[in-house]
């Protein structure tokens, strides 16, 4: 796709304008650029910034936008608040960035048992919201404060929640309405409680990878809030850490709505930050739930039992919840800090294990950076959503690389991550299968597998118009 | 021979503009003092009917014609008058302190090497001296300044200092038509644009009609349209009046509109808040209408009316209107 | 020539702040610019700070965008809710300087300040306040008060023990004159030896928030000169404003004195029990957390042992307080420009208020108060709602 | 395009303006004095006009030693030479003198475009502009509130500000003189860190007063004030009106019409 003429672009800008009316179309450089960043590390380049920032304020003027972008070729990012850690955001050609912040109508239908949501409603309002009315909302990724309902969906991702605990969003979500690349409006699923058995269409954009269609309306089961029970175990190594989450399977205890893993390092840095002594060794921190206190107390005994079968150094309930929270923020605020304090840019894989192998799978991640070119002169930092078998290696890309540097590194991890998820038979569960991972999707499932991507985004999108590059897959 | 006084008429829109009725005014005490005769020249083409309006009014009415002074360009106005001005020989050359009397007189003063005395609000002889009264640094300070000794003087007459009186004269005019081609000038005249109908720019309006709150509903601006019709005047507005969109914002005063200095401010309804006060504060004169008595507009404000702004304002309204149908 | 060096190094240290800034776009989630505006990216703390360090790195200092750059800047009401978030997760990345150092180097490029501010620089640099008021009127409110009661304070340098630093707008705007006589009243009642600058200039902080680092300059070294000649141990402001340019921006030698924002200074009193509220206020009060008092300087509680130690005050809080409170939309020198907004951060604020069932919304900044007070009209909450300062509702209790 | 813009050096009255003994001057000590407003717009006018057309912004003034601090001004704001004609200490001048001295430097240099300000904020005379261009012989034209190039004729086209919104455009031969209406542009606003920079290193060129002056004619005043007074219109609290809305109309109506307002 040839680059607009300056003429062909003012005329664009007049049908944006006309559709979303003149105030909400930004062709402000700056408003651009900042619509073409995303969290990784290298500069953008003047090539690459799309033509325009759109806000649309309607599922028709989505339809609209869609519909003329076609009719000129120029390609359509949907965008949210941006903060994807796939690289699945970032547009790599100009085009027309649609901004779903304006769309971000709530309702919650308590006699229906459902709630509907447009997806620039923010994650954390639509989660406060419902717990205001007593529900719970399935979904805490590390940027709750600001991700989309409609990346959410998009990417089928519950964040740091165990899925064997309550699943993922997609095991709520009762229906959507899907804008088509070709601007067509469909609705899908149910307004019932049940969802459809057989052929259900919702299928094709949860966890969709933005390929097929944007997504313009989101229908969720309400679930009531759980009750919480809050431990915290601390193991001699990561070894017996691992052990300690396989036998809590094994012993079949209920698997906890979140369990978080820190290495000796990490654990150290986290809880210094929190004005927490150092706990001593590699950290496990899990919430259970049930549907009364005592449910929850009762699951969160049983697991700490399991927990210290594998040797824990010190393993507890923690009942006050000024205490749980420095803890619990702790994880959160490792990354930040390593960044904001070298300016280094913190990279993480994820690599998922299987059950069995999840020592073997610990023993690799703790070797994760050796004997690559790059990442092995970084330090690594692990840490991860055990309960969900997920671990997180983490080098600090370090800001004195010049872009192509950063790029190879950033290439070296996947790379590995790949490695590790073929090994195990396991794929990523966070942050969405193509863009940086495309190959990775490939080698996995075979060129077939991915032929069938690639026939149903040729099948619904055949100019290629909606969120290129993420299929193609890029650095 | 009586010495002559010269006034430069000016003209816009088929109408002979206030400023030079007003001149005539202000020459009456002085001409009569020191038995001057009063003439005055009008240039134009197709103004004979001005020229006649005028030529009643003075004791020696000039109409120069000719298609280059149909609409005023300095150049083609000096070459036109010097070799009048010569033949005159007027011990004042007079006009009004406007957009053509800022451009031309500085001018003219200079090429009759003559002293210039511009903006004045008043002007007086002594001693066949001329000496007027003029403001300095935009009216805090008033100052006389006197000429020295010459031949003549040109001097500027600031708008609205005296009131035009109807004056009946024998009408009597002496049409020149002065050689002035097309060559040679530097100057072109391009075009005349009228005002545009919105978009007024409030900060340089004599007369502004301030709009609070207080009128209440956006159908009642109305009753201060028209009163700022008869007075010629503009509405402008706070800020809370603009919000609800019922001004355009160009027409928001104070702190974070503009800065006003009018002639004269009536706030209608305005309660004022120091975010709008700081903004009409240099109006030379306030008038406050509300209905609060102890509102703050009446601490800054010069004449102050306690009442219902929907029946003053009707009232100050037609009573204007009835002044100005007996003037006419 | 020096002009380079020192534009050089500003565009350097924007840059190194920028880069440190990974995007995450956390901060957006409490920026009031990003909830009052349409909510484009620019109109966001990161936004902003990418817009100057892509300005720089690209060369648009000099292009046809310079202005827009200008006109993004400018917005940030400079509240510190971006840098609290930032930090909330690590040593934060310091987004208002960046921000800040961006409008001084528009400044230095003759692109800033936003045109309505030049009139308030030069108002500044002339007259020692923003308002284009002349010096000699600056002690007319106290004047006004004097009519009224005979006052203990003096003029420096004279030696008393508390200098009140009076600060621009309660020396000159009509509406909070009042507050400034409040705060008189008050240290009449603590007995204080205190006294008041007879040539007070402004604190500056209008200057460093437009990014006119050199008058700022100025007016820091003149008033430090000023403090320095009174013989003064302990200053207390009236406005936060001033309050944070003291204790956080002026040069080291401000740490020879004692600074204190007047609900500091009460609040103490009341404790130590020389200033006894008597008079019942039977209202339900909220308390507006003005940003450079909280967020920026974290006195959070003192005006709010004020208000309760007050006789018949409820205290409700409002939903966003504290370091979550809602920035009132003046900072930042916004009290002279229009940013164009869908929803006025001061209405939300009044609208919040109204919702806790508040009957007066009490606050302890000057502008922040004309801000409100002008909200409680334009939402249509007169006689519903009123605006108060901490001191006015103090010194009526007395 | 060679640009020349005069700029005056004015008092700005803050406070009560002091007179002095004499009564016919102004004690202006510890008064402080900036760049004619409307000269700061014509100032700013010559720089984009350079800037969009090419060419250079040289700044002249005329006064004490004090005009220095405008020059600087200019300078710092991209003016590329300032000429300074010192003024002797005490000299009594008006307008035409001042027109004179102006005209007798500026003809020593080649220029395009003479740029003044419409007026003064202190005498409010607007003599000077339409006086040098008389003396330079060039044509001129005053309130302009726009201005552009036509390269093709060596002309301006601008457009002038008449009364209550009515604007005329001009097409002038170049070289010519216009004096600049304020709101043609923006001025840009110079720091104070800035200023100090230029105030230490930029140099101003120096022209006697007297050297101009002796080499010419014209330079006698032909006015002169003598006498000089505060006029106060009524500012105490406002005068309240009473009676019927009639009677206050009435009363209003006459209270404007004696002080001409309306």
């Amino acid at each position: 796709m040839s680059r607009l003429s300056e003429a062909e672009l003012e005329k664009m800008i007049k049908v944006l304008e006309g559709i979303v009316s003149k105030e909400y179309v930004s062709t402000n450089l700056f408003e651009r650029i900042k619509n073409t960043l995303d969290v990784y590390p290298y500069e953008v380049q003047r090539e690459q910034i799309c033509y325009a920032v759109v806000m649309p304020g309607s599922t028709q003027e989505i339809s609209e936008i869609v519909k003329y972008a076609n009719s000129i070729k120029v390609p359509v990012f949907i965008r949210g608040s941006g903060t994807h850690l796939g690289g699945n955001y970032r547009p790599h050609v100009p085009g027309i960035v649609i901004n779903t912040h304006r769309l971000d109508k709530l309702e919650v239908f308590e006699d229906y048992g459902y709630f509907e949501c447009e997806p620039g409603c923010i994650v954390a309002k639509v989660a406060d919201r419902l717990a205001e009315l007593g529900y719970f909302l399935p979904m805490a990724p590390g940027s709750r404060q600001i991700a989309t309902m409609g990346g959410m969906i998009v990417n089928n991702t519950s964040g740091h929640i165990v899925d064997p605990s309550i699943g993922k969003p997609g095991d709520y979500l009762l229906g959507l309405e899907v804008v088509l690349p070709d601007g067509e409006i469909i609705e899908t699923g149910t307004k019932g409680l049940r969802r459809p058995a057989g052929t259900d269409l919702t299928k094709l954009f949860l966890g969709g990878d933005g390929l097929l269609g944007v997504i313009t309306k989101i229908r969720m089961r309400l679930v009531p809030q759980p009750e919480r029970a809050y431990g915290l175990a601390v193991f001699k190594d990561l070894i017996s850490l691992a052990r300690g989450v396989q036998r809590m399977y094994l012993e079949r205890r209920p698997a906890p709505l979140f369990m978080e893993f820190l290495d000796d390092r990490a654990a150290s840095f986290g809880f210094g930050l929190r004005g927490l002594e150092p706990p001593g060794g590699p950290v496990i921190m899990f919430v259970s739930i049930g549907s009364s206190e005592r449910e929850a107390v009762d699951k969160a005994e049983k697991i700490l039992e399991s927990l210290r079968a594998e040797g824990t150094i010190d393993a507890y309930m923690v009942h006050d919840l000024d205490v749980w929270e420095k803890i619990w923020t702790s994880r959160e605020v490792i990354g930040s800090n390593l960044m904001q304090q070298s300016g280094a840019q913190l990279s993480s894989a994820e690599v998922s294990s299987n059950l069995k192998d999840l020592v073997d799978c610990m023993q690799d991640c703790i070797n994760f950076n050796k004997g690559l070119p790059l990442l092995s002169k970084l330090d690594l930092y692990l840490f991860g959503h055990i309960g969900a078998l997920t671990l997180h290696p983490a080098v600090l890309i370090p800001r004195e690389w010049d872009d192509e540097q950063k790029r190879k590194a950033v290439d070296e991890k996947f790379k590995r991550e790949a490695e590790l998820n073929l090994k195990y038979g396991t794929c990523g569960g966070e942050w969405g299968q193509f863009g940086k991972r495309k190959d990775f999707f490939v080698k996995r499932y075979g060129e077939r597998s991915y032929e069938i991507v690639k026939g149903l985004k040729k099948m619904m999108d055949p100019n290629n118009i909606l969120n290129p590059g993420i299929l193609e897959g890029y650095r | 021979m009586a010495e002559k006084i010269l006034v430069i008429a000016e003209h816009r829109g088929e109408e002979i503009r206030d400023v030079t009725w007003e001149i005539l005014s202000g020459l009456d005490e002085l001409a009569g003092a020191h038995g001057m005769e009063v003439h005055a020249v009008i240039l134009g083409y197709g103004h004979e009917r001005l020229a006649q309006e005028l030529s009643g009014a003075v004791a020696k009415l000039y109409y120069m014609e000719s298609e280059g002074l149909k609409f005023y360009t300095c150049e083609r106005y000096l070459s036109a008058l010097m070799p009048l001005i010569k033949e005159v020989n007027p011990k004042l050359v007079i006009m009004g302190h406007t957009a053509m009397g800022m451009d031309l007189a500085p001018r003219l003063a200079a090429a009759m090497d003559s002293p210039y005395m511009p903006d004045c609000l008043d002007f007086r002889f002594d001693a066949g001296c001329l000496i007027v009264t003029r403001e300095l640094f935009g009216g805090k300070l008033r100052s006389e300044v006197k000429a020295v000794e010459d031949q003549s003087y040109v001097l500027t007459l600031r708008s609205g200092v005296f009131t035009p009186k109807a004056r009946e004269g024998e009408k009597q005019v002496e049409r020149i038509v002065p050689q002035l081609g097309e060559e040679g000038f530097l100057t072109q005249f391009l075009g005349l644009t009228e005002p545009p109908k919105e978009g007024v720019d409030i900060t340089k309006a004599d007369i502004i009609i301030g709009v609070g709150r207080g009128i209440g509903d956006k159908d009642k601006l109305q009753v201060v349209e028209e009163f700022a019709e008869v007075t010629g005047g503009v509405l402008a507005a706070t800020r809370p009046v603009i919000d609800k969109g019922w001004l355009p914002k160009e027409r928001q005063v104070g702190q974070s509109g503009k800065i006003v200095k009018p002639k004269l401010y009536v706030a209608c309804g305005i309660s004022g808040a120091s975010q709008h006060t700081i903004g009409i504060k240099k109006s030379e004169t306030i008038v406050a209408i509300n209905v609060d008595p102890h509102a703050p507009i009446f601490n800054i404000a010069h004449y102050g009316i306690v009442g219902d702004l929907f029946e003053i304002l009707p009232a100050i309204t037609s009573k204007i209107k009835s002044i100005k149908s007996l003037n006419k | 020539m020096r002009e380079d060096q020192f534009v050089d190094e500003l565009k350097e240290m924007i840059v190194d702040i920028a880069r440190r800034c990974r995007n995450c776009n956390y901060c957006y989630s409490v920026c009031p610019l990003f909830e009052s505006t349409r909510g484009f990216q620019v109109q966001g703390p990161s936004g902003i700070l990418q817009a100057i360090r892509y300005g720089i790195r690209w060369g648009e200092l000099e292009g046809e965008e310079k202005e827009i750059l200008r006109d993004i800047l400018y917005a940030c009401t400079t509240c510190y809710s971006c840098v609290l978030k930032c930090k909330s997760s690590g040593p934060g990345v310091p987004l208002l300087d960046g921000i800040e150092g961006g409008r001084k180097l528009l400044v230095e490029l003759m692109i800033g300040p936003m045109p309505e501010q030049i009139k308030v620089l030069e108002s500044l640099e002339q007259n020692g306040n923003p308002y284009d008021e002349p010096p000699s009127k600056r002690l007319d409110w106290l004047r006004d008060l004097e009519n009224e009661r005979s006052l203990s304070y003096k003029l420096l340098g004279k030696g008393a023990e508390v200098l009140l630093y009076v600060g621009c707008t309660p020396s000159y705007n009509e509406g909070i004159k009042d507050v400034a006589r409040a705060v008189v009243k008050l240290l009449e009642e603590v007995g204080a030896d205190y006294g008041i600058l007879k040539e007070e200039k402004c604190c500056g902080s209008p200057a460093r928030r437009m990014g006119e680092e050199g008058l700022f300059e100025d007016l820091s070294t003149e008033n430090l000169e000023a403090f320095k000649q009174s013989g003064v141990r302990k200053i207390i402001t009236i406005s936060p404003h001033c309050y944070n340019t003291f204790v956080n921006e002026y040069p080291e030698a401000i740490k020879g004195f004692e600074i204190q924002h007047y609900t500091e200074f009460f609040a103490d009193a009341i404790e130590r029990g020389s200033l006894v509220p008597k008079l019942r206020i039977e209202k339900k009060v909220t308390y507006h957390d003005p940003c450079y008092l909280g967020k920026r300087n974290g006195v959070y509680d003192a005006p709010r042992k004020i208000l309760m130690s007050i006789p018949g005050v409820q205290l409700v809080e409002m939903k966003r307080n504290r370091d979550n409170s809602l920035c009132c939309g003046g900072g930042g020198g916004r009290m002279w420009i229009e940013v164009e907004e869908v929803k006025r951060l001061s209405e939300s604020r009044v609208e919040e208020a109204m919702a806790v069932g508040a009957e007066v919304i009490a606050t302890a900044c000057p502008w922040c108060h004309i801000q409100l007070e002008d909200a409680v009209k334009t939402t249509g909450n007169e006689g519903k709602i009123e605006v108060k300062e901490v001191a006015e509702l103090l010194a009526s209790s007395l | 395009m060679e640009i020349f813009v005069c700029l005056r050096q004015t008092a700005i009255l803050k406070e009560e303006p002091k007179i002095q003994p004499d009564g016919k001057t102004l004690d202006l000590s510890g008064v402080n004095r900036h760049l004619n407003e409307w000269d700061a717009y014509a100032l700013e006018e010559a720089l984009l006009l350079a800037q969009k057309y090419g060419g250079n912004v040289s700044i002249i003034s005329l006064g004490p030693q004090e005009v220095e601090e405008v020059l600087f001004y200019g300078l710092a704001a991209g003016a590329k030479e300032a000429i300074h004609i010192l003024t002797p200490e005490g000299l009594e001048i008006d307008n035409w003198v001042i027109a004179n001295a102006l005209a007798q430097e500026i003809k020593k240099h080649p220029f395009d475009l003479v740029l003044t300000g419409a007026q003064a904020e202190d005498d409010g005379c607007g003599e000077v502009g339409a006086t040098l261009a008389h003396l330079l012989g060039i044509p001129h034209a005053s309130l302009v509130m726009r201005v552009v190039y036509e390269p093709e004729t060596n002309s301006l086209k601008v457009d002038r500000e008449l009364e209550e919104g009515y604007m005329d455009a001009l097409r002038l031969r170049l070289p010519a003189l216009l004096t600049v209406q304020t709101g043609i542009n923006q001025p840009r606003y110079i720091s104070s860190m800035r200023l100090r920079r230029f105030k230490k290193s930029a140099t101003i060129s120096k022209v006697s007063f007297d050297d101009l002056i002796s080499k010419t004619q014209g330079f006698l005043p032909k006015k002169e004030i003598v006498k000089l007074y505060t006029y106060r219109p009524d500012v105490s609290k406002a005068k309240i009106l009473e009676g019927s809305p009639e009677a206050v109309a009435e009363q209003l109506i006459g209270q404007l019409i004696s002080k001409g307002v309306l």
